[in-house]
């Protein structure tokens, strides 16, 4: 069987982790010890499909504007810029099946992390300085900027309690993970499963 | 005061989001000579005011910004 | 000890002088005293819109150094560093001269390889430049991490003996002092608003007092010079932005040396009150405002704490910047305008500071007699055109 | 509790609650809520500091973060501001320096031998000297901190806030503001330096405690306002950003000694409030001569009498206040002093009178005496002719209020002096920006309130909140006028001394000022630089306006009392802090972990972290052309560029011609910039209809990106682009058996026929999807392979595995260099700097002369009959040779250029390279290029013209 690799090494002190294998990616569902709860979760979730689609009037058919971002089915879908959409599949196919070639899929090229929980916004405040929680606009937010000189995507969920996802290129994301794990230092931060993401994406976000 | 690029993407955004691209040129035309080239390469207007420039949002959305900008306030304006 | 007698002497302008300083800042005083001095030039003005060394003169980190490595600059450099040796003697007045030593780090092979070639180009200039080994660099300054623990792992330094610093203020008030008692009349609060120009010569100034003519007009604006190239109706081959700097507050004494690291833009020196300067790096964009931003500071403080852990406990009291035009050549433009009479010393970028005594000795020499001085002929305005730019690379 | 008056409303403190300090060896017992300097004031503690130039005693004078006198090394950390630091158990707080007894005291003695700007008269003659006299000079400062390491543990964080309003400031004004925008709705920070919020009304005895304690409940009700305590605002950026720095944010997380909140507010209001300032007389810096605000902390906060018989100075109705409450809590007022010829109100008067405390009207204070701290003053009538001691062990002293205007300065706004008001008032603040209280003068706390919830309106209406739906009242500005204040008189001879200190930071004094004038430095600036005053610790906070107010007395007309430039921080703020935002991260290839385990040997180069070797690069290399190695090349930016135009696009940057380019061919290919200067090279493969995948050196990657997006942009170009540099691991696999190697992972044919030298083809290796091209970068046969990112791994372990057998090793970057100098390859930005154009690179070649849209390509042809100045050259020596990089080309006294790259090749047993160099006579076959290096050791070479391997390139075409 071909194996991939993750981008992103876990700390020995997270736990032991469980992996299940979902299309050769090695994906870790939860770690040995129960975690319980915790201020802000931190979870890999780069296995998942990702994409650029460009090609005119692609914003509009998603009915999307820049900086918004959206649920379409399983997968969020944000708009950069004019004639862009961004593709974050969390929870179809493993398989990237994009429609034509306007998509160029780019799940190898970005790390995704999940960041949520009670004190996410504290560790979002601590990576980026652009205002993710404006005060005339409710809904799912995508913010492309830097974080410690990395450059990130951002999508603010706005679900119950807070929930983030934050991608960034492959080559920094041990950058980006760690720089999230000097950023939850006083928030009580726990390296979580997949498990406990979607579980939590469950419960909040419907 | 306020410094800040607005991008038409992003919004209004801190500089060093930005990569600075200098003032704005009209590149010498097919027939121009070595001189022409020369100050075009080399000289700039450098202005102390107001002067339109390029700014490329690096940290963003990657696009090409034109900006009309007060290098002494940095206040920005509309084209 | 105590004396009352006037250091510093103003003078209102008169209607015609044989020669026009533009600009009261270190280049231009320099200029004077050394015309007045040397050239037997008896009516000069330096007129300044502020009040002298307003500029980059007083806003600079007071380095004085011999660091270039085109061979046909190099003569230019090493005069001028050796000239300061004796200016506070020459001035009568004391510009704490400190040959401190310069040790700049090589983060990279590449680096070390031109640090090499640097220094072997200034050895065959005269200048005394060593390379040194990481072990080497820990006994110099025990508190730098030379681990391979850092960001970018210090592999080995130049040493510049020579290079060091030079009281900034000083330098502009012994200048002053001393031009002002060989006659030269330094006029505060003149701004120069237009040229007159008949022909193709230059006839003299208009200032916000009125037109005071002159034989010859000299151009020593610092980072303003766009605004002289506005009123000439020409172009100057600068871009201005502003260099940020920081002080700390007051340190019992730790660091003996200037350390600098050309790569990652930092440089750092122990003043002789104690606190620390810290600075390097230009601003990513034009601008005239010598305003500091978070972002320059915040990164110029994480590069040198990298390998200053020692230091993070110390703390910034203020912060500052001067504007320097600078050029893509990392060189500057002196002599010829293409105006008859009227010569420029502009385009300094970052380093006019530790060529002040060349730039006035020089600058002079070429007012005063018409011809190029061999040492400043490839800071021509021509170069632009003929493609003999200097290739400079600044370590 | 020891030394403390009775429980009082006001009090800040828990009395219930002790808290251990350490001071100098011995342990002191404070109280939660006092600060370090108010327990220590508790304690009896007279001497904090010594001060910089003459080591005279220091204590605090102001109690609220403004001088620097109480600054002492806390826990480690130097220069803390110990009057606005909470008392946490078991620190361990020091002097900087002896304070009880400073050998270096002696200096006070010998200042008559330090006028102003001495050092720039003496010690230069001769040369010898001033390196000796410089030496003395660096260990004579006071108040010196060490630099010594934080414990491990500690940290600092960082926050960054986007609230819609900034309050700065938590007094009545602040709060006012706050509560007035928070009710709107609008998102609000405010900050407060001190620990509690309040302000000057806090501690203004129990009616001024009352109205806070009403503000701060109410403000408690919102949730909408995030409150930051301790917290100081040192800088307001350009960009509108405002720096906070919190001193040990939470005693939970005691490891975080420094927070800072970075706020980027929509709208802002000042609510700075205002400081008094010290009176200028003779030894006014001694310890026990405080600021009102600091007798009135002391009392009215921490329940601390100041130490015995206090005398009050000053120019206003306030001073009287602060008498009359100082002598209600059982303090001994043994006077108050008043240089105003009217004297105090009246009220204020017969109240005092009824207490039987005398007021000295037209009088001021003019000299002190006292060691360890004061205990007497001289107080003399303002016609200078009567004078008097007055025993007392405090002076409360100050010469009127000054704003706390910092920070306006930093947003652009002058303050101008208003005669009248003996007041600096701000001139129009900028757009977003309020100010409000009493930075403007005022006084009524009405008023005070007034005037905040106004300056919030007008925020809002910045902010773009419907002030009518928001059923926020309409609030009038305050149409008080602010208070009058006296201007100190000052009676030339009897005042203005040697030891009347002006900058308490750095000792200089009236005198000092007066004879720098003299010497014609009238200028604000050029006065302050050559006496330093305005230049310490506390940048002016306590010195500016009496410095400008001497410097008017002397030069009325030079200066309409202007204030010295203000510059960040308003504080100072720690380097620790400061840093947390930035790091600088080196990028990891896939194969990063995967050639660690097999040994290679990595080095940060650029911005990648590299493989320099697997342990010998010279057997690494023969390995190349006898059997094969492998290599990896992950970090060549990679670019799809699609769309209509996309031939227009690569067009315009490749100097070769793009439409050239069919079917599965390779495509090398050069890049110039608009001066001809060569900055790119790479290979572009056409994937489909108007659909390209190209490679870029790793260094210039980040750079591409925005160049193609600048032409797409000029010219309104259909095509996409998309940096798919970390999508695809890249692994370069060469040498003679790399074929029968690749032939055991795939069933694909990769004979000579099928895919020849520069193709291309998709293919599966060990199962792995890859784009597959033959290139001829080494010199041998060589195939790169581009496959999924996170298969990389897979495939460089399927690969060795499949090839070890026949000798394959893995390879770094110092074989590459080996194998691409053989071949002669020029590397961009190694061989060639940021001058040398195509043709100077040797490289004109590259140049498609009929192509007219290429960017360089006019330079290219404007300057092709103009001499050169710098060329790229070939060398080659006889075995090894000690040169290295960096070597000089000489000739004679005549410098050439340099020694680019330099390497001895064991296959052809020489030293090969390239140097870049001026015209010569020399650069023919047989030519001679002389080395100069390594401070003065000459070598020579032999021109020569690459490649130096395989020169019919029979081998790449394998």
């Amino acid at each position: 069987m071909i194996t991939r690799a993750r981008a992103v090494q876990l700390p020995s002190w997270a736990g032991k982790p469980v992996e299940a294998e979902l299309g050769g990616w090695p994906v870790v569902t939860h770690f040995e010890a129960a975690t319980g709860a915790c201020g802000v979760g931190l979870t890999d979730l780069s296995h998942r499909p990702k994409a650029i689609a460009q090609a005119q009037g692609i914003d509009t058919h998603f009915a999307l504007t820049p900086g918004r971002a959206k649920w379409d089915g399983q997968s969020l879908i944000a708009c950069p810029k004019p004639a862009h959409a961004i593709i974050f599949d969390l929870n179809g196919a493993i398989e990237p099946q994009w429609p034509d070639s306007t998509y160029t899929d780019m799940t190898e090229g970005w790390v995704l992390l999940g960041i949520w929980g009670p004190e996410a916004l504290g560790m979002m405040q601590r990576l980026i300085t652009v205002d993710l929680e404006p005060r005339t606009f409710n809904e799912p937010l995508y913010v492309a900027t830097g974080s410690h000189g990395i450059r990130v995507q951002v999508i603010n969920l706005r679900t119950q309690s807070p929930g983030f996802i934050i991608a960034c290129a492959r080559s920094h994301g041990q950058n980006l993970f760690e720089a999230c794990l000097r950023a939850g230092t006083q928030l009580n931060l726990k390296i979580t499963g997949t498990d406990d993401f979607y579980g939590w994406l469950a419960n909040d976000c419907k | 005061m306020a410094f800040l690029i607005d991008c038409p993407n992003c919004g209004r955004r801190n500089p060093y989001e930005f990569r600075f691209g200098g003032e704005c040129k009209e590149a010498p035309g097919p027939d121009a000579d070595l001189n022409t080239w020369c100050e075009y390469l080399y000289f700039n207007e450098n202005m102390s005011g107001f002067q339109q420039e390029w700014w490329y949002h690096n940290m963003g959305c990657g696009d090409w910004v034109k900006v009309r900008r007060n290098t002494v306030t940095h206040e920005i304006t509309e084209d | 000890m105590a004396t009352t007698k006037k250091v510093l002497q103003y003078k209102e302008p008169e209607k015609h002088y044989d020669v026009v300083i533009v600009g009261g800042g270190l280049h231009g005083l320099a200029t004077a005293y050394y015309l007045a001095k040397y050239h037997g030039v008896k009516r000069i003005a330096v007129l300044e819109r502020r009040y002298i060394g307003s500029g980059g003169s007083g806003r600079n980190t007071e380095m004085v150094r011999s660091n270039k490595r085109a061979h046909e600059t190099l003569p230019f450099y090493k005069d001028s560093l050796a000239m300061w040796d004796d200016l506070s003697a020459e001035l009568d007045w004391n510009l704490m001269v400190q040959k401190k030593g310069i040790i700049a780090l090589a983060h990279s092979d590449g680096e070390l390889a031109s640090m090499r070639m640097q220094s072997d180009s200034q050895r065959r200039a005269g200048i005394k430049i060593d390379m040194l080994d990481n072990q080497q660099i820990k006994k110099m300054v025990p508190s730098l991490d030379v681990s391979d623990q850092t960001a970018l792992p210090v592999l080995g330094a130049q040493f510049h003996p020579e290079g060091g610093t030079v009281h900034h203020d000083a330098a502009v008030w012994g200048f002053a002092k001393s031009a002002a008692r060989c006659g030269v009349d330094i006029c505060v609060g003149i701004e120069v608003v237009g040229f007159n120009v008949e022909g193709s010569k230059v006839t003299g100034v208009q200032t916000n007092i009125g037109d005071i003519n002159a034989n010859k007009v000299h151009v020593a604006v610092g980072g303003y010079s766009s605004e002289i190239a506005r009123m000439l109706g020409v172009k100057f081959p600068v871009v201005t932005m502003p260099m940020q700097v920081m002080t700390t507050n007051i340190m019992a004494p730790f660091l003996n040396y200037y350390v600098a690291s050309p790569r990652l833009h930092w440089y750092t020196q122990q003043t002789l009150k104690g606190d620390l300067i810290l600075g390097g790096q230009l601003d990513p964009f034009s601008s005239w405002n010598s305003y500091t931003t978070w972002e320059e500071c915040s990164e110029r403080v994480a590069t040198i704490l990298e390998y200053f852990p020692d230091l993070a406990h110390g703390r910034v009291v203020r912060s500052w910047s001067g504007l320097c035009d600078c050029t893509g050549d990392s060189a500057p433009v002196m002599g010829p305008s293409g105006i008859d009479g009227l010569s420029l010393d502009i385009a300094w970028g970052y380093y006019g500071f530790k060529a002040t005594p060349a730039c006035g000795k020089y600058s002079a020499e070429y007012i005063a007699t018409n011809k190029v001085p061999e040492n400043i002929k490839a800071f021509s305005l021509d170069r632009f055109f003929n493609r003999q730019r200097v290739r400079e690379v600044i370590l | 509790m020891s030394g403390r008056l009775p429980d009082s409303p006001t009090q800040i403190f828990d009395p219930k609650k002790p808290v251990k300090i350490h001071f100098r060896g011995r342990s002191i017992t404070a109280f939660e809520g006092d600060t370090v300097a108010s327990a220590l004031l508790a304690a009896g503690v007279d001497t904090f500091s010594r001060s910089f130039k003459y080591h005279r005693r220091r204590a605090p004078a102001c109690l609220s973060g403004q001088c620097s006198r109480c600054t002492m090394n806390v826990d480690g950390r130097m220069h803390i501001k110990t009057c606005q630091t909470p008392v946490r158990e078991g620190m361990v707080v020091e002097p900087q320096g002896p304070i009880a007894f400073d050998p270096a005291g002696a200096a006070d003695a010998f200042s008559w031998a330090m006028p102003t700007g001495f050092y720039y008269k003496m010690f230069y003659k001769p040369q010898w000297f001033w390196k000796l006299v410089k030496e003395v000079i660096r260990a004579m400062p006071g108040n010196m901190a060490k630099v010594k390491a934080l414990p491990a543990k500690a940290h600092f964080d960082s926050i960054n806030l986007s609230p819609d309003l900034l309050v700065i400031g938590g007094g009545l004004a602040g709060m006012e503001a706050a509560i007035t925008a928070a009710d709107a709705g609008v998102r609000v920070v405010i900050v407060e330096a001190d620990p509690q919020l309040g302000g000057f009304e806090a501690f203004q005895a129990e009616a001024g405690f009352r109205r806070t304690q009403a503000s701060i409940s109410r403000l408690a009700a919102f949730p909408n306002i995030t409150l930051l305590t301790g917290t100081r605002v040192t800088a307001i950026y350009p960009d509108g950003l405002a720096v906070c720095m919190q001193e040990s944010p939470s005693q939970s997380a005691q490891d975080c000694v420094e927070r800072s909140y970075l706020v980027r507010a929509g709208a802002t209001v000042i609510a700075t409030g205002a400081g008094s300032m010290p009176m200028v007389f003779a030894h006014n810096d001694r310890p026990g001569i405080i600021l009102p605000e600091a007798a009135q902390r002391m009392v009215h906060l921490w329940g601390i009498k100041p130490k015995g018989r206090v005398l009050l100075a000053g120019g206003d109705d306030h001073i009287g206040e602060v008498a009359l409450a100082l002598y209600k809590q059982g303090v001994d007022v043994v006077g108050v002093v008043d240089f105003r010829e009217a004297g105090l109100r009246k009220d204020l008067q017969s109240a005092l009178a009824d207490h039987g405390i005398p007021v000295w009207s037209s009088y001021t204070l003019t000299d002190t005496r006292g060691r360890r701290r004061v205990t007497s003053a001289t107080v003399t009538s303002i016609d200078g002719l009567q004078s008097k001691r007055v025993r007392c062990d405090t002076i409360v002293a100050s010469s009127g209020r000054y704003p706390r205007h910092k920070l306006l300065g930093q947003i652009g706004t002058r303050m101008l002096y208003d005669a009248a008001l003996n007041f600096y008032l701000p001139e129009q603040l900028p757009a977003n920006y309020e100010a409000a209280g009493r930075l403007l003068g005022l006084e009524d706390p009405n008023a005070i309130m007034r005037q905040g919830a106004h300056a919030a309106i007008n925020a809002l209406k910045h902010l773009g909140v419907d002030t009518n739906t928001a059923k926020v009242a309409a609030v009038e500005p305050a149409d008080e006028a602010p208070m009058p204040v006296r201007l100190q008189p000052v009676i030339e001879d009897v005042q203005l001394k040697s030891k009347t200190f002006v900058c308490y930071c750095h000792d200089v004094s009236a005198k000092n000022i007066e004879q720098a004038i003299d010497e014609g430095f009238d200028k604000i600036e050029t006065c302050k630089r050559y006496t330093t005053a305005t230049q310490g610790a506390c940048q002016g906070g306590m010195c500016e306006a009496n410095f400008a107010h001497l410097l008017a007395r002397k030069r009325p007309a030079l200066s309409a009392r202007v204030l010295p430039t203000t510059r960040p921080p308003v504080t100072s703020m720690s380097l620790g802090a400061m840093a947390v935002g930035y790091h600088d991260h080196p990028q990891v290839s896939p194969l990063y972990h995967t050639q660690l385990a097999h040994g290679g040997n990595s080095l940060r180069m650029g911005s990648w972290i590299r493989m320099v070797d697997f342990g010998d690069h010279e057997a690494e290399s023969l390995a190349v052309h006898s059997t094969a190695g492998i290599c990896d090349v992950s970090m060549f930016g990679k670019f799809r560029v699609f769309g209509p135009d996309a031939e227009k696009l690569l067009n315009r940057i490749m100097t070769r011609n793009i439409e050239k380019l069919n079917g599965n061919s390779t495509f090398y290919y050069t890049a110039c910039n608009e001066e001809g200067v060569l900055v790119d090279d790479g290979m572009a493969l056409k994937m489909g209809e108007h659909d390209y995948f190209v490679t870029t050196t790793a260094a210039r990657a980040a750079v591409t990106e925005e160049w193609l997006a600048r032409w797409c942009r000029e010219e309104n170009w259909q095509v996409n682009v998309v940096n798919v540099t970390d999508t695809k691991a890249g692994i370069s696999l060469a040498g003679p058996m790399a074929r029968e190697i690749l032939s055991k992972l795939t069933e694909a044919d990769i004979s000579g026929e099928a895919l020849p030298f520069q193709k291309w083809m998709h293919m599966e290796v060990a199962g792995v999807k890859a784009i597959v091209s033959r290139v001829g970068f080494v010199g041998e046969l060589n195939y790169e392979l581009f496959c999924p990112a996170s298969q990389g791994p897979y495939l460089w372990d399927a690969i060795m595995a499949a090839g070890k057998p026949l000798g394959l090793v893995p390879f770094g970057i110092e074989c590459l260099n080996i194998c691409r100098l053989e071949k002669g390859h020029v590397l961009p930005g190694i061989d060639t700097d940021s001058f040398t154009n195509l043709f100077e690179a040797s490289m004109g070649w590259a140049l498609d002369r009929n192509k007219t849209e290429t960017v360089g390509k006019a330079m290219l042809d404007l300057t092709t009959h103009q001499a050169i100045k710098e060329r790229v050259i070939a060398f080659s020596i006889e075995g090894r040779s000690p040169v290295t990089e960096g070597a000089l080309v000489v000739d004679g006294t005549q410098q050439l250029g340099r020694v680019t790259s330099i390497i001895y090749s064991p296959l052809l047993k020489k030293t090969i390279g390239f140097a870049l160099v001026a015209p010569h006579d020399n650069w023919v076959e047989g030519g001679t290029v002389t080395f100069w290096y390594d401070s003065g050791r000459e070598a020579q070479a032999s021109f020569a013209k690459p490649p130096f391997y395989d020169p019919k390139g029979q081998r790449i075409r394998m």
